[in-house]
């Protein structure tokens, strides 16, 4: 069960201090005109509380791009365990959280990836409210009320944080600041139910969540992904950027003494045309359109086996980063579904790539 | 696993018509291969050179005149492994990349002459002429990918280099996309990754210097530069600007009956 | 005249430089008649190769020319089209650029001094000998080349071929805190540089000059010594801008090498390091000028082989230089950049690579697309020098033997030549190109 | 905190295998004998494969190739790039890295009591090798066994000592294909003319068949065709798949057919499975 408090924001620097004094503190910061980053900060004024969305999803702390597994040296198989110190992640919206449920299944099932489990068990994850923008859809992937993946999550109410503390370190975390906390009286419930209204209301983008399974397998043939895979360019942009994209190349690297080297594992993607490649030169996805059909399959009809639940949780990170400007789920799951004039008026999709660049 | 009595494995670092940008690497490395090599042959660094069998040749430079190709067939035969490095050697460099688009035979008369005795070639790279058993790009090559493929190849194994583009190691360096939010014409996209991304993470566009990826969508690149207000001309030409070689281009050309 | 009269003496290349070249001496009845320095490098043709290019594109096509001295070729080029374009750098990025500048000063006569010119005085052909035989020196080469390889990666992203200059500014500027590191690496190399410096004018040249050179070098445009400046200076006395440098110096081609040569109306010139302090040494400050002052260069020995120590003092000049460099780049103030407008029309500009003054000239359509390109090399205009300078020294002596060959060689080294540069700079005049 | 995690191991560590013998079998095609002590291996079933480490160079997968694993793995390999070159290099004694047993294998418990037809194109044999001796370690569980092998050419027949040996069994009826006969060899071992739908066709799988088939992508869509005409339901026919693997637990993505992960749902699928999903239609 959840405990909810109220923070007053003039109360936060108590509350950050208190929190960075727990260990590395992470939070979104601006790092070009459009982009922003997960980064280590120092004070409080670092933080970007505009930010949407970060270029890299929070994935990257507990999965990080790249990463020494294994070392060898003579005879001796010695595993690289993960260097672990505690770390407060701030500041993560719900449709992050939803990313992180995602890949906690995956890589809690057997057999389990020891490393990502144990740098999210060191770390503290707090949640932030969010209004979306053109790009968000997580309302429609039913991603967008976050519901676990966090141990504290705020609500912002203006002057004040609603504050929902889910998990038995969420509380251990506020011990040496409780007294910044008060409980919520029935104005701030009100409050709290007003501002997801609201949000609710927000949506501009999105689609029919309905039947979005079968329509991707109906429409597996669709001549869109033809169109789509023209533009693709194969550059796996949209990949690295999405919070659930796990999959990952093994490289060995092998020292100049011929007698040691390391086991490495980086991000890799399914865009890249070698990735399902195999012996005799046999390809399964030998063009831009295989890869991206599927991808789009993969996020939005999900896992046939052995999980069965869809992998895009709306966060919109793929559209802003496609530099083709055709990774525009929405609008393409909008086509998939036979409503062909939504956003196609420009006909060209020069003219939808303008609209994202802007 | 190599036995103490047995003699260091050679090498040779050779050039022919480059920058000398992978003999400087390659020298400002040599401290960390001398335990593990004998270098018998580097004329850039040393007077005392011989022209016996190597284990590895490292062969900078692209083959730009009969000189250089008589070279390359001495050192092709005298060694075990030939490995091209840097752009000139794997794809020609950006004298390849001009060769595509002015004859050089043009060139050389318009400078030396009807009669000139000089002798040039059309810039190619080394697998034009001789088997490569290893492929290193890179203007100049990255110093850890140098290190860990020489480290390979001493142990006679096939090396790992990747051909993924340029945007995966761009990302995972988490820049913002220069290409969306600049519209400048990046070539991450058709690019080899090796370098980190270093252009785009100086904030600046990725121009192609490691030649191209494995199986570069090059026409969708066009296409996305057009629509940025490149003209045509201008970006087959950035394309093409470190030796891309032309059959990339077939299908841009085809569709378009533009002469790429 | 009979076969004993008439000999031919061939250096078949000449090794620790950078590209290829060759050496022929023609000897008849005792008399040089004909030294050739022949380059065989193969040739580029980047004057084309730019051709049909955007402005943009030229700093790293141009880079491209040689590794060694890629941040002047890089520069020359921006400069050019910056005064093409009426673009004024700010202050700032004039500093950022004459860092990255120094940091090529340094590595690149690292390099030569001690790689490639060392092993001759100390007798190690060999580079293992020479690295577990003196591994001071080595290790002198290791640090200073690095030492200039970091100044490179911090402005430039790489030790050679820079990312970040460009026609407009730099894309990134370093962080205040790693210039500072930067700054305790140029401090605590400082002297070794001293060292360096002192070893190579101990040294016994082995061949001697009969005639001095005429120097040309850039006026540098601030009060410092350096290496930018819109004017060149010769020890003839006169100035010119560099716009003239058709005017001055006259390229020709020579059947039998792959490289241009141009002469001062006929006459060589030299370029370079003892060019440089012979003509502006007085300006240096620090360290620098007491060793200059105590040193034969300052007391008008112009032997070829001092040209080594130049390049030493050089070092010495570029450690002290981009110390006050940091402190001034860091203290100064974010300026607003200024954006480039393209423009058309024809502009030269004109560095003092290590090896000497490097031009490239442009001319541009209003779209910024390169119509027609110049470039003048430091070592195309040594060449006629070197070629001198072989002749004096052979014909001084009185036999020809393999001790000889090696003294010729050594001489050749000191001029640092650079074949990959010289011959990449082969221009086509008269004939328009389809370029793009 | 919770720090029991800090002391598991991760599923990426691999165990020391020493080769204890390397037998070539035709050019290129060897077969590794590895001992391994202590380590999951012994329970292999057939069709299952593991990840086969080489030091410096990196993994490749797999399949067990034998019936039984008991410290000895056998693993048929050929060589065809960056691991398995580096493999070939390898002497008796030298040590690599081995993880697995991984992936479903041929479902050997259901399949008791049926008639077992088995096939294999070209490496796809190695595999299949295990299966058939497995079934030979417990022959009377099973029922007829009809075993069809084909390749390119007679002379990269593997495994021929054991095939002059399976030739001459009464309970097994054993068919061998290959498009090009090139000369005699020996053990001689009765090769025909012909591809592997010539020998289902020549077969008689009149019967309670099931079908296990392993070869290269190309060849599942003539082998399915053809047993369709011989009337096998689509339910009895067992496929092993080959994907890239770079892990084989279901982590690095790049065995995906469809939504599914060939590594841990497969290797070896029931045909009814794969036409659910997207990617297989027209060739496994
Ligand atoms: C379940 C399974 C069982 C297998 N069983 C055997 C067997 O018993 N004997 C055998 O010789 N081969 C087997 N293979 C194929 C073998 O794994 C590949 O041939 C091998 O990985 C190639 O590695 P390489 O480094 O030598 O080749 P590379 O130099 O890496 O590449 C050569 C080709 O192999 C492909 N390839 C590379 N890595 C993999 C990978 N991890 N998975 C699949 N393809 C890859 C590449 O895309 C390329 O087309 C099996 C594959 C799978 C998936
Ligand atoms: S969909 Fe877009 S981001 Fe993804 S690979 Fe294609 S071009 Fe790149
Ligand atoms: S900046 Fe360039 S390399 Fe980086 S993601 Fe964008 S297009 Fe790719
Ligand atoms: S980003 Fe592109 S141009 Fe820049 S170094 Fe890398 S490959 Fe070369």
């Amino acid at each position: 069960m959840s405990q909810s408090l109220l923070l007053k924001k003039t109360d936060f620097s108590i509350f950050f201090q208190t929190l960075k004094s727990l260990g590395k503190f992470f939070a979104p910061v601006r790092v070009s005109e459009q982009s922003f980053s997960f980064k280590e900060i120092e004070t409080e004024a670092q933080i970007a509380w505009e930010a949407l969305r970060t270029i890299l999803p929070p994935k990257k702390f507990f999965y990080p791009p790249s990463e020494t597994l294994v070392e060898y040296s003579g005879n001796e198989i010695r595993e690289v365990k993960p260097e672990m110190n505690f770390q407060v992640l701030f500041g993560v919206h719900p449709c992050d959280l939803a990313g992180l449920g995602i890949m906690d299944t995956i890589f809690e099932a057997g057999p389990a990836d020891t490393h990502y489990l144990q740098r999210r068990k060191e770390s503290l994850i707090i949640g932030l409210s969010c209004m979306p923008d053109k790009y968000c859809f997580c309302k429609s992937m039913g991603t967008s009320c976050a519901t676990k993946g966090y141990d504290i999550f705020l609500t912002d109410l203006g002057d004040a944080f609603f504050v929902q503390v889910e998990t038995p370190r969420g509380i251990e975390s506020l011990e040496n600041c409780r007294q910044i906390f008060t409980s919520v009286s029935e104005t701030d419930k009100d409050n709290y139910k007003d501002y997801w209204e609201r949000r609710d209301k927000a949506f501009t983008n999105g689609f029919e969540p309905d039947n979005l399974r079968a329509t991707m397998d109906m429409e597996w043939n669709n001549e869109i992904w033809d169109e789509l895979g023209k533009r693709c360019l194969s550059c796996g942009n949209c990949t690295p950027v999405c919070p659930t994209c796990y999959c990952f190349d093994l490289v060995d690297i092998a020292s100049l003494n011929g007698d040691s080297g390391s086991r490495v594992r980086e991000w890799d993607s399914c865009q890249f045309v070698g990735f399902a490649q195999v012996a005799g030169d046999y390809n399964f996805r030998p063009t831009p359109v295989d890869r991206l059909k599927f991808w789009y399959r993969h996020k939005l009809h999900g896992f046939d086996d052995p999980y069965g639940f869809k992998t895009c949780v709306g966060c919109g990170r793929c559209t802003v980063s496609c530099p083709a400007g055709i990774d525009d789920l929405v609008d393409v799951v909008k086509k998939l579904q036979g409503q062909r004039e939504s956003r196609n008026d420009s006909s060209e999709a020069g003219g939808e790539n303008e609209s994202q660049i802007k | 696993m190599r036995k103490d009595a047995t003699p260091l494995p050679c090498i040779a670092v050779e050039s022919l018509t480059g920058c000398a940008g992978e003999l400087l690497v390659i020298l400002e490395n040599l401290d960390k291969l001398l335990p593990f090599v004998r270098v018998s042959s580097f004329p850039f660094a040393q007077s005392k050179n011989d022209d016996g069998p190597v284990d590895i040749a490292f062969v900078e430079g692209s083959v730009s005149q009969p000189h250089d190709l008589e070279k390359l067939r001495n050192i092709r035969a005298k060694s075990r492994w030939l490995v091209a490095v840097g752009n000139c050697a794997v794809w020609g460099c950006v004298q390849g990349g001009a060769c595509a688009k002015c004859k050089v035979t043009d060139m050389l008369e318009a400078v030396y002459g009807k009669s000139s005795e000089i002798q040039v070639l059309e810039a190619k790279p080394l697998d034009a002429y001789v088997p490569v058993d290893v492929k290193l790009s890179g203007c100049p090559i990255n110093t850890t990918q140098f290190l860990s493929v020489t480290a390979s190849i001493l142990k006679d194994h096939l090396p790992y280099i990747t051909h993924k583009p340029v945007c995966l190691e761009c990302k995972l360096r988490e820049n913002a996309c220069i290409l969306i939010e600049k519209n400048l014409p990046c070539l991450g996209p058709v690019t080899a990754a090796g370098c980190g991304a270093l252009c785009p993470s100086m904030g600046a566009a990725c121009y192609g210097c490691w030649g191209p990826c494995q199986s570069p969508q090059m026409d969708a690149m066009a296409t996305i530069l057009t629509e940025k207000g490149y003209d045509a001309m201008e970006v087959i030409n950035r394309l093409k600007t470190f030796g891309a070689p032309d059959h990339l281009f077939e299908r841009m050309s085809s569709e378009t009956g533009r002469e790429a | 005249m009979s076969e004993s009269e008439r000999r031919i003496i061939e250096i078949p290349e000449i090794s620790r430089v950078e590209g290829h070249s060759a050496v022929t001496i023609d000897i008849e009845d005792g008399v040089v008649t004909n030294v050739k320095l022949d380059v065989f490098e193969g040739t580029r043709f980047f004057e084309q190769i730019v051709v049909g290019h955007k402005y943009d594109e030229l700093p790293h096509i141009t880079s491209r020319v040689c590794a060694i001295c890629s941040t002047g070729h890089v520069l020359a080029a921006i400069f050019a089209v910056e005064r093409l374009f009426g673009f004024e750098p700010d202050r700032k990025e004039m500093m950022l650029r004459e860092l990255m500048h120094l940091g090529m000063i340094i590595e690149s006569h690292a390099t030569h001094v001690c790689a490639l010119a060392l092993p001759d005085f100390l007798k190690t052909p060999d580079l293992m000998d020479f690295a577990s035989e003196h591994k001071t020196e080595f290790l002198i080469w290791t640090n200073l080349r690095n030492l200039g390889a970091k100044v490179q990666t911090l402005l430039g992203g790489r030790p050679f071929h820079p990312v970040n200059l460009h026609v407009g500014g730099v894309s990134k500027i370093p962080a205040a805190d790693d210039l500072q590191t930067l700054k305790q690496d140029l401090l605590s190399s400082k002297q070794q540089s001293l060292d360096l410096a002192e070893k190579v004018l101990s040294f016994e040249p082995p061949v001697k000059r009969l005639t001095v050179p005429t120097f040309l070098c850039l006026t540098p445009s601030n009060d410092e010594y350096g290496y930018f400046g819109n004017t060149i200076k010769s020890s003839e006395g006169w100035e010119k801008s560099i716009e003239e440098y058709k005017e001055y110096l006259q390229e020709e081609v020579v059947s039998y090498s792959h490289a241009k040569r141009s002469t001062l109306n006929g006459k060589p010139l030299m370029v370079g390091s003892m060019a440089r302090l012979s003509l502006f040494g007085s300006r240096l400050k620090g360290e620098a000028k007491n060793i200059y002052d105590g040193s034969p260069l300052a007391r008008g020995d112009s032997n070829t082989i001092w040209n080594n120590a130049a390049q030493a003092i050089e070092i010495v000049q570029a450690i002290e230089r981009a110390i006050r460099l940091i402190d001034e780049i860091v203290s100064h103030g974010e300026e607003k950049k200024s954006p480039v407008k393209v423009a058309s029309g024809k502009a030269t500009g004109a560095v003092e690579c290590p090896r000497g003054t490097l031009y490239h000239h442009y001319e541009l359509d209003d779209r910024g697309k390169i119509l027609r390109a110049d470039m003048i090399t430091p070592s195309a205009q040594n060449t006629a020098r070197i070629e001198l300078d072989i002749k004096e020294v052979v014909s001084q002596s009185k036999s020809f033997d393999e001790q000889m060959t090696a003294h010729l060689e050594t001489l050749v080294r000191a001029y640092d030549p650079c074949n990959t540069c010289a011959t990449h700079m082969v221009s086509v005049k008269n004939k328009s190109r389809n370029g793009g | 905190m919770n720090h029991k995690l800090n002391e598991q191991t991760t599923p990426f560590m691999p165990t020391r295998g020493v080769i204890r013998s390397i037998i070539p079998m035709a050019a290129d095609n060897m077969l590794f004998q590895i001992t391994v002590n202590g380590s999951g291996l012994p329970n292999c079933l057939p069709g299952q494969f593991v990840q086969l480490w080489v030091p410096g160079v990196g993994e490749s997968p797999i399949s067990v190739c034998s019936g039984h694993v008991g410290s000895t793995l056998e693993l048929m390999v050929r060589k065809v790039g960056r691991v398995t070159s580096a493999l070939f290099q390898m002497q008796e004694g030298d040590w690599v890295g081995l993880r697995g047993p991984y992936g479903h294998g041929f479902p050997m418990n259901s399949l008791e009591g049926k008639d077992i037809c088995l096939i294999a194109g070209g490496l796809g044999v190695a595999p299949i090798r295990s299966v058939w001796q497995y079934i030979l370690d417990h022959r009377e569980k099973y029922g007829r066994v009809v075993l069809i092998y084909g390749m390119r050419h007679s002379v990269d027949l593997l495994f021929r000592q054991e095939f002059a040996l399976l030739h001459r069994r009464r309970d097994m009826d054993v068919f061998i294909a290959a498009e090009e006969l090139l000369g005699p060899a020996l053990p001689p071992v009765s090769v025909q003319l012909g591809r592997v739908t010539d020998m289902i066709n020549l077969a008689d799988l009149e019967g309670n068949f099931e079908v296990a088939v392993c070869g290269p992508p190309v060849m599942y869509k003539y082998v399915v065709a053809e047993l369709k005409k011989k009337n096998i339901p689509e339910s009895k026919i067992w496929l092993s798949l080959e994907r890239h693997m770079k892990c084989g637990i279901g982590k690095c993505g790049h065995c995906f057919i469809g939504g599914a992960l060939t590594c841990q749902a497969g290797p070896v699928f029931n045909l009814t499975d794969l036409r659910l999903l997207p990617e297989v239609i027209e060739c496994a």
